[in-house]
């Protein structure tokens, strides 16, 4: 369904080139949802979103079922696929009522129908009619989160692009939003790929699994690996064992560390490394 | 407080654009100018209302009145020290007419151009001056002409060391002085300030002031307050009201002299109801000339209706209309007026211009005229008006130079009322087409005998008062605010007789 | 009754969109009335107003524009409330006819203003690239501009007369209007929203004009009302130089200027209009502050 | 051991008076603390930033703060003037926030931040400012101190920022150090080294540490005991690694509802939340 | 302004060439900005209606005099033409001659901008030294009393007439008090003391060390520079308020508290340097509006400066000294743009990284 070769995006930083992406392959079957993890400024949005079409990318590297791709796209291809956003505050206009939001996209589409579309997609998403004119300040950060799902699906895309939907939220909002997508994409057949930090968020909904660092994808698990540890890369095993807390001097770590592959105080030795480094910070995108 | 040998006059004084005699023409340039340098003929401080030789010494006319024969002062220097002679003289007006600046008609008028100019004016000996005019010119305005800015004798010497290109040092005489009169220009500093300095060698002696500075003070009431303070000697600015405010005042003394300027309202004869003779006198009647003269106006205008002002030979004194709502519209209905009619009236943006558009506007509502006022800036006023593009146009007047002629020239003559004359005298700008009355002011310019020339020129007066398209309302009377211990400043009636000179405190 | 109706309004689960936006602006106009600064503003406005809706009623029967030469400069007295002017007009009334020029002036410079302010900094600043680098270019010429030459001349070109001054004003008032428009545009831009939007399909002119203007109005209206009484002041100061309103309409800037020969000695003629320049700008200064507060979505 | 606890809280209450009547963001919190690691964990809102807050007098306006005791080391908190306030934020407790990207000045060189606590509570020349600077950007393991004390904010990295201001925290040694969410900015990785960091001044120091959190699994693995807290109120309270034995419905929920790595379960169990938690 | 276009070519990368590049393009930029200026100025002096010949020759010149002026002025010749002349005269340094005061229009802009400068400068002073500490402290204290004192006597400044102030001050403090001199730059007792070098009095006097004139200047300057810097107090403090009260917000003020800072420390020490870049574009922009001159209040106080030059010679359609004049200003505007974007890099670090 999703073919991405060779994805390559570069932004310029004030004259200054920075190379998001540098060469990304994969493939995305059919209603699969696939996992992209990394740290922080790995590039995982940016491959996301050049996916979208939000971003210019260097070369033709994406097609969609069998298509491909350009930045430019027309009303039809937009409507093949929808994104949700990291942050639910940034990612809903101020001064627009959920109902407002909702019609929007019908609009451009000239979609027939729009009020019992809108109250269908409310429902959909678990939220009350009595939510539908409200302002995105008057919801609360779970809610907003509902609701821009909503504003995606209500196109009836077929492929769902998820940049950390539950990151912003705690643990409690972020089950009911995770309960929800594993829901809908069942219901709607979509295919999906998502992005996060958190494994184990991945994990829940993804069957294969990306890790990117430093705008590169250095490795490729399916699920059950991911579960069982079994990686091949330093990094992705420091990932594993971050994920399952902290862990105190002279406590061992959990089990899910193979013997022999590095230990967790050696991934930490290179990273301090890394970190201690002065330089002008990658800077994440969100300022 | 100022300093004792030093005279501080407060002036608007951005008018200024030139101090060069051939070219000045702006109220306070020809005010400096006077006082820089001596002219032909002039009128003396001590008795400014008598035309006496000034650089000459006595004149004679010809018996055909063609040719004048000026005998120049002996002894005279110029502030450079080089010796006053009849060549300066001829120099000075051969370069009026050579360089043809704005008052260069003054004398060009007498048929002199810069082709024949250096024989109509001529120097046979050093105390001699001869000019010969072509025009038929009586001679009493001949000699008022030589009193004109433009006859001011020029340091010839001094003028041609700082000759570039032939200009006859245009460029340089611009902001710098070379005269015989009783100053000499220190600096000239535009919107700031004229700073004069007294000649030592000026015939009528050293001046008591051995500096007059002319600031500029564009706001009336920061004049005011200077003059009460006693940081400046002269306010000259000062309105009505601000005089009535200081009246209790002491330290100051307010003298109110009559000056030539005249305020009327131009009536377009483009404009069709204008073109009825009972229409003009109608409007005449719907102006509160009394009202204002006793409010807003109080001490800075008198009434007067006719062309020529009051205080000058020839002018007529009676006025002949005053405010009469009933009878204007009386005049109004048997012209085919009976409602009026809405008019646009263009007016100086501006004290007293544009109070006294307002009033105009309030009575000749009364009359059932309905006024629109335009207020603009005088220079887009002037624009406005050599165009004929207005309907009514408040403006003022001021003559050229102290004969009749010079406004019967213009409220009295229009010789070609097409739409590109040679000349766009005020006739003309109403579009008041008028053979006759030209032919008759024609003949007044030429006739030689003093009583029946001023006859003729009331006679004129009277009748453009009666048809004329000008509602002439007022002439102007300044108000000058000086501290007490000033004395002598002299100030006549235009700007070619105000002087410094015999000004102590 | 009143009850009802204020909970209907005060619902936090409206039924329709109708009683949704009702209900917006019921607490949008709740927070400004419980605000006491902003309430004084609003008041004033409210007041500046009626005044001039109502001025021949408020003024009584006093014309602005009759002349009585012989009370000409009479000080506040209870014949005329405020004193008289140099023409003997009333200035109490004058100061209330005064008021609908002045709103005219404030209405109409705001009508120009934030369109033109609006459309260049909003283009400028979505559309990017070369739009942007001449949009740009061209404000900053006008803001380069020595603004009173540009308004004089538009003016002096234009002629004497309100609309024109309005005219003026406005072309020399845009330019920073565009300049924080392109500012916020261009975080906006960048926001998820609109990247949202984007991702549906819609057109540039829809983002633009349905999704990034309402965002930039609310500044733009918020700077407008803080701006009145430099607006109000250009336009006297525009009258003061005799490019304002045409006599004898009443209009405070040019009544403030006409008064000053007389300012030392007659001070009312002058003050009172100064006055009440200075209370409407207060009044919508007051209201400025008070409506950026309202809408500013932080403090909702 | 006859020394007091570090911190004594009993009845805390903060509320907010707003547009829509009084917000109570805390409602009648006791607990104590001594030189441990206190875990405080709970949904956004719940007011655990607030009662951090409240320990170090420093809760906006309009907040309104009553309790009946509140002691730091046996001194009363509640009668304290501003300038004792002032000698003793830095100084005796400190904090940690969340973001080092707003929570360092943008203008200011971070030596100079560093410093500027210091000498806030020392006096002291600049250059042993400087000196002590350096010295505890090395004990919160930054490499090429010297470098890194002339950078600004913008110019290091999310975890160097949060070490930086840790740095900052604690340079003038307090006794007591609340960290608000310090590491939920962060990356896993970065994360566990900032925990490093603060692991060590709890045990080599004897520092006592309040850790704000929403993540229970760093929660139960990094702290001695947790509070849990509950729309301004403290819920439960235990030792941290029993936690999973938790008595109160609300911890128990919360506990399932995170995903796991090591198991899957298809649907995650979702917190019910029930009026009478809030009783 | 240096929007920094983006540009897809093999020399972006290489920092020798993009800085060739981004000066190219700022140079551009400035021509083209200064090329708008003329343009709109000259199109302006064809709309306006005033005669220009009639400036110079007067309304009773005849009509040989008005046509031969017609053509020593060149208007004769096509709009465009004129203005390719007027450019190509500019290029060589000619700024041409001034109708209304008869000299080179550049001399005329070094006498009138220095007393500008003079009036502009002491008023930003006065505005900057006063109006921030009021704005910061009505920031910090946002909605007590201070605050409404600020805002109220700000708002004052905002509306009343700046001739009403101009004359009621003079009144009160020259007139009533005698606190200090009149209109004008000095008494005339005290003209032609110091020899014009900068043309700023002040400077000048000091540089002869004549106390009596820096004195007198000051006494002449401070009621205007007051009033114009009571306006420029208003805007400053205003702006200040509103930009203190947002960083106020920021968390890193009360990480500075948490450390110690007392709340007024925090307020200048760290919120403060913070809004420094923000309050430079709004000092600088209010300094380069009164370095523009200011008509009215040059009016009021007699005060030769370029505000009543530029105005003067628009009504007088003396084009020449407008578009010198409007340069001029261009020039001061650009000017104080690039002295801000410097200061901008001193103050915010973030800004120096590029
Ligand atoms: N619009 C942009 N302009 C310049 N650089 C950008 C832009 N967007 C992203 N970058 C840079 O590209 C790199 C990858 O960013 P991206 O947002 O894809 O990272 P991420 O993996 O999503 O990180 P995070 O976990 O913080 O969201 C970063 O170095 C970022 O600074
Ligand atoms: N300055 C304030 N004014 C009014 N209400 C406030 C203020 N600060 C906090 N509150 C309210 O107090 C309550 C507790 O807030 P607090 O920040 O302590 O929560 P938290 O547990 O730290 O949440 P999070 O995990 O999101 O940081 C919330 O309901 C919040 O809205
Ligand atoms: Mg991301
Ligand atoms: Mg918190």
């Amino acid at each position: 369904m999703i073919e991405v070769s060779n994805l390559a995006v570069t932004f310029r930083n004030g004259g200054r080139p920075v190379h998001a992406v540098r060469g990304v392959s994969f493939s995305v079957a059919e209603g699969e949802t696939f996992g992209i993890v990394g740290e922080s400024g790995s590039g995982k949005s940016t491959v996301l979103k050049a996916v979208a079409g939000l971003c210019a990318t260097a070369g033709p590297s994406l097609t969609i079922n069998g298509a491909a791709m350009g930045a430019k796209r027309s009303k039809a291809e937009r409507r093949l696929m929808q994104f949700v956003f990291q942050d639910p505050y940034g990612s809903l206009h101020p001064r627009q009522t959920v109902d407002d939001m909702l019609r929007e996209p019908l609009l451009i589409h000239g979609v027939t129908g729009v009020d019992a579309k809108v109250a269908e997609a409310l429902a959909d998403v678990g939220l009350e009619p009595q939510h539908r004119f409200r302002f995105p300040h008057q919801l609360s950060g779970g809610q907003r989160q509902r609701m821009a799902i909503a504003r995606a699906l209500i196109l009836r895309p077929r492929i769902l692009l998820l940049d950390e939907p539950t990151s912003a939220l705690d643990v409690s909002i972020q089950a009911e939003i995770l309960n929800l997508l594993s829901r809908l994409r069942r219901g709607y057949q979509l295919t999906s790929i998502l992005v996060s930090h958190d494994l184990a968020v991945v994990a829940h909904l993804c069957s294969r699994i990306a890790i990117m660092q430093q705008g590169l994808l250095v490795e490729m698990l399916d699920v059950e690996s991911l579960r069982r540890g079994q990686a091949k890369e330093a990094y992705t095993l420091e990932l594993i064992a971050a994920s399952r807390g902290y862990a105190r001097a002279g406590q061992v770590t959990g089990s899910l560390l193979p013997a022999g592959k590095g230990s967790d105080m050696a991934g930490l030795a290179r990273a301090v490394a890394v970190e201690s480094r002065p330089g002008p910070s990658q800077g994440s995108g969100r300022d | 407080e100022t300093p004792t040998d030093t005279l501080v006059i407060a002036k608007n004084i951005d008018d200024i654009i030139t101090l060069d005699p051939a070219e000045a023409y702006e109220l306070t340039g020809i005010e400096v100018v006077t006082n820089m340098y001596d002219r032909i003929m002039r009128f003396e401080p001590t008795d400014i209302n008598k035309l006496v030789p000034g650089v000459a010494e006595s004149y004679a006319a010809s018996d055909d009145g063609k040719t004048i024969t000026f005998k120049i002062r002996k002894g005279m220097t110029f502030a450079s020290g080089n010796p006053v002679t009849a060549a300066d003289a001829a120099y000075s007006l051969q370069r009026v007419v050579k360089l043809d600046k704005t008052p260069a008609f003054l004398i060009t008028q007498l048929g002199w151009s810069k082709d024949n100019v250096d024989q109509m004016v001529t120097a046979p000996d050093a105390d001699t001056l001869k000019i010969t005019i072509t025009e038929d010119f009586s001679p009493s305005l001949v000699l008022s002409l030589m009193s004109s800015v433009v006859a001011s004798v020029v340091d010839m010497q001094t003028v041609k060391a700082h000759e570039v290109d032939g200009d006859m040092g245009y460029a340089w005489l611009k902001s710098n002085s070379a005269g015989s009169g009783a100053y000499t220009l220190k600096a000239w500093k535009a919107n700031d300030s004229v700073v004069l300095e007294a000649n030592p060698s000026y015939r009528g002696g050293l001046p008591a002031m051995k500096r007059v500075v002319i600031k500029h003070v564009p706001e009336p009431a920061a004049q005011r307050l200077q003059i009460e303070k006693g940081d400046i000697d002269i306010a000259r600015d000062l309105t009505g009201d601000q005089v009535a405010g200081i009246a209790g005042n002491k330290d100051i003394v307010v003298n109110t002299i009559p000056q030539a300027t005249l305020y009327y309202v131009g009536l377009n004869l483009k404009f069709k109801p204008f073109q009825d003779v009972r229409v003009r006198q109608a409007m005449h009647y719907l102006v509160d000339y009394d009202g204002m003269v006793n409010s807003f106006l109080k001490g800075s205008m008198k009434v007067h209706q006719s062309f020529w002002p009051s205080g000058f030979w020839a002018s007529l004194d009676e006025n002949m209309y005053t405010f009469d709502p009933a009878k204007a519209k009386a005049l109004l209905a048997e012209a085919g007026y009976p409602d009026g009619f809405a008019v646009e009236l263009d007016a100086q943006n501006s004290s007293p211009g544009a109070n006294i558009a307002q009033s105009i506007q309030s009575t000749m509502a009364q009359g059932g005229i309905k006024v629109t006022i335009i207020p603009a800036e005088q220079k887009t006023l002037l624009t406005k008006y050599r165009a004929r593009q207005h309907q009514m146009l408040l403006v003022y007047w001021g003559p050229d130079y102290m004969d009749p002629h010079t406004n019967a020239d213009s409220f009295a003559r229009n010789p070609d009322n097409s739409d590109s004359p040679k000349s766009k005298p005020l006739a003309w700008r109403n579009s008041w087409d008028i053979p006759e009355i030209t032919k008759m002011t024609d003949a007044a310019v030429r006739e030689r005998d003093t009583a029946k020339r001023e006859q003729m020129y009331k006679d004129l007066q009277k009748k453009v008062m009666e048809e004329g398209p000008f509602i002439i309302m007022f002439q102007d009377t300044k108000q000058v605010a000086e501290r007490a211990n000033v004395k002598n400043f002299v100030m006549g009636p235009s700007a070619d007789v105000v002087y410094f000179n015999l000004t102590t405190k | 009754m009143t009850g009802s109706l204020r909970q209907w309004l005060a619902s936090d689960q409206p039924a329709s969109r109708r009683q949704a936006v009702l209900g917006n602006l019921a607490r949008g106009a709740k927070a400004i009335i419980t605000n006491p600064a902003a309430l004084t503003g609003l008041l004033i406005v409210i007041a500046l107003l009626i005044v001039a809706l109502f001025a021949p009623l408020i003024a009584g029967r006093i014309s602005p524009i009759a002349q009585d030469l012989a009370a000409r400069l009479a000080p506040p007295s209870s014949a005329h409330w405020f004193g008289t002017d140099e023409l003997g007009r009333d200035i109490y009334a004058r100061t209330v006819h005064g008021a609908r020029v002045t709103l005219t002036i404030v209405m109409l410079v705001a009508v120009f203003v934030a369109p033109i302010g609006l459309a260049v900094g909003t283009a400028a600043g979505y559309l990017g690239g070369w739009v942007d680098a001449l949009l740009m270019r061209i404000t900053d010429i006008f803001l380069a501009f020595p603004r009173l030459v540009l308004a004089l001349a538009f003016a002096a070109a234009l002629g004497p007369g309100i609309e024109n001054a309005v005219i003026a004003i406005s072309l020399t008032a845009w330019p920073p209007y565009a300049r924080i428009a392109r500012a916020e545009t261009v975080t906006i831009a960048r926001s998820d929203f609109i990247a949202a939007v984007v991702l549906q399909g819609a057109a540039s002119a829809r983002i633009l004009f349905r999704h990034i203007v309402p965002l930039c109005l609310s500044s733009v209206i918020v700077r407008l009302t803080l701006d009145m009484a430099g607006i109000i002041l250009t336009a006297a100061g525009l009258g003061f130089l005799g490019l304002g309103a045409q006599p004898p309409t009443a209009e405070w800037g040019a009544m403030v200027s006409s008064g000053r020969d007389v300012i030392l000695d007659q001070w009312w003629v002058a003050t009172i209009p100064g006055l009440a320049i200075f209370i409407v700008s207060l009044g919508f200064n007051l209201l400025g502050d008070g409506l950026r507060d309202v809408l500013d979505p932080k403090n909702a | 051991m006859s020394e007091p606890p570090l911190i004594e809280v009993e009845d805390l209450n903060v509320s907010f008076p707003g547009r829509g009547g009084l917000t109570r963001a805390v409602r009648g919190a006791s607990f104590s603390l001594g030189r441990e690691r206190l875990g405080i964990v709970g949904e956004s809102g719940s007011g655990k930033s607030t009662t951090g807050w409240a320990l170090l007098g420093l809760v906006p306006r309009p907040g309104i703060v009553t309790a009946r005791r509140m002691s730091l080391s046996g001194t009363d908190l509640l009668s304290l003037g501003e300038s004792d306030w002032q000698s003793l934020r830095g100084r005796r407790m400190s904090m940690v926030m969340q973001d080092p990207k707003y929570s360092l000045n943008p203008v200011l060189r971070v030596g100079r931040q560093i410093q500027e606590t210091y000498r806030l509570h020392h006096r002291s020349s600049a250059a042993e400012a400087r000196r002590h600077a350096l010295a505890m950007l090395e004990a919160v393991r930054i490499r090429d101190a010297d470098q890194v004390f002339h950078l600004y904010p913008h110019q290091l990295s999310g975890g160097m920022g949060q070490r930086v201001m840790i740095a900052m925290m604690l340079i003038a040694e307090p006794d007591l150090l609340i960290a608000d969410e310090p590491t939920s900015a962060l990356d896993v990785t970065v994360q566990n080294q900032v925990l490093r960091i603060l692991d060590d001044l709890v045990t080599v120091r004897g520092m006592g540490l309040i850790f704000i959190s929403h993540n229970l699994t760093i929660v139960s693995s990094f702290c001695d005991r947790v509070l849990v807290m509950y729309g301004g109120r403290i819920v439960e309270e235990c030792k941290a690694d029993e936690l999973d034995r938790a008595k109160h419905p609300y911890t128990r929920a919360l506990i399932r509802a995170a995903p796991s790595l090591a198991s899957y379960q298809p649907e995650l169990s979702v917190v019910v939340r029930d009026p009478e938690w809030l009783a | 302004m240096a929007g920094g276009t983006e540009m897809k070519g093999l020399a972006a990368g290489r920092p020798a060439f993009a800085v060739v590049r981004r000066f190219a393009a700022f140079l551009g930029s400035l021509l083209l900005t200064f090329l708008g200026l003329t343009a709109v100025t000259f199109g302006i002096g064809r709309f306006i209606p005033v005669d220009p010949v009639l400036a110079v020759v007067g309304d009773h010149a005849t009509r040989a005099v008005y046509d031969k002026t017609y053509l020593a002025m060149g208007l004769d010749r096509p709009v465009p033409v004129q203005y390719l002349i007027y450019l190509r005269k500019l290029v060589s340094g000619d700024f041409g001659q001034s109708v209304m005061t008869s000299r080179p229009v550049l001399s005329d802009l070094m006498q009138f901008f220095p007393a500008t400068f003079e009036l502009a400068t002491i008023a930003t002073l006065i505005g900057v030294i006063i109006g921030v500490p009021a704005g910061v402290t009505a920031g910090a204290l946002k909605g007590r009393w201070p605050d409404h004192l600020v805002r109220i006597v700000g708002l004052f400044g905002y509306s009343m007439p700046v001739f009403w102030l101009g004359l009621v001050g003079l009144f009160v403090f020259y007139g009533k008090l005698g606190w200090v001199s009149g209109p004008g730059r000095l008494d005339v007792a005290y003209d032609d003391i110091v020899t014009s070098r900068t043309g700023i009095i002040l400077v000048d006097s000091l540089i002869e060390g004549e106390w009596a004139v820096f004195r007198n200047a000051i006494a002449h300057l401070i009621l205007p520079a007051g009033i114009l810097g009571y306006f420029s107090l208003a805007y400053i403090a205003r702006m200040t308020r509103s930009f203190m009260i947002e960083q106020l917000s920021q968390e890193y003020v009360v990480a500075a508290r948490v450390k110690g800072r007392s709340f007024w420390g925090a307020v200048w020490h760290h919120a403060f340097p913070n809004i420094m870049v923000a309050l430079i574009t709004v000092i600088g922009l209010s300094y380069a509006s009164l370095l523009e001159g200011a008509v009215l209040t040059e009016t009021v106080f007699a005060w030769p400066g370029l505000g009543l030059y530029i105005t003067h010679s628009l009504f007088n359609a003396d084009m020449n000294a407008v578009l010198g004049g409007t340069l001029m200003v261009g020039a001061v505007f650009i000017g104080v743009n690039l002295l801000c974007d410097l200061l901008y890099k001193i103050f915010d670090p973030r800004l120096r990284t590029q």
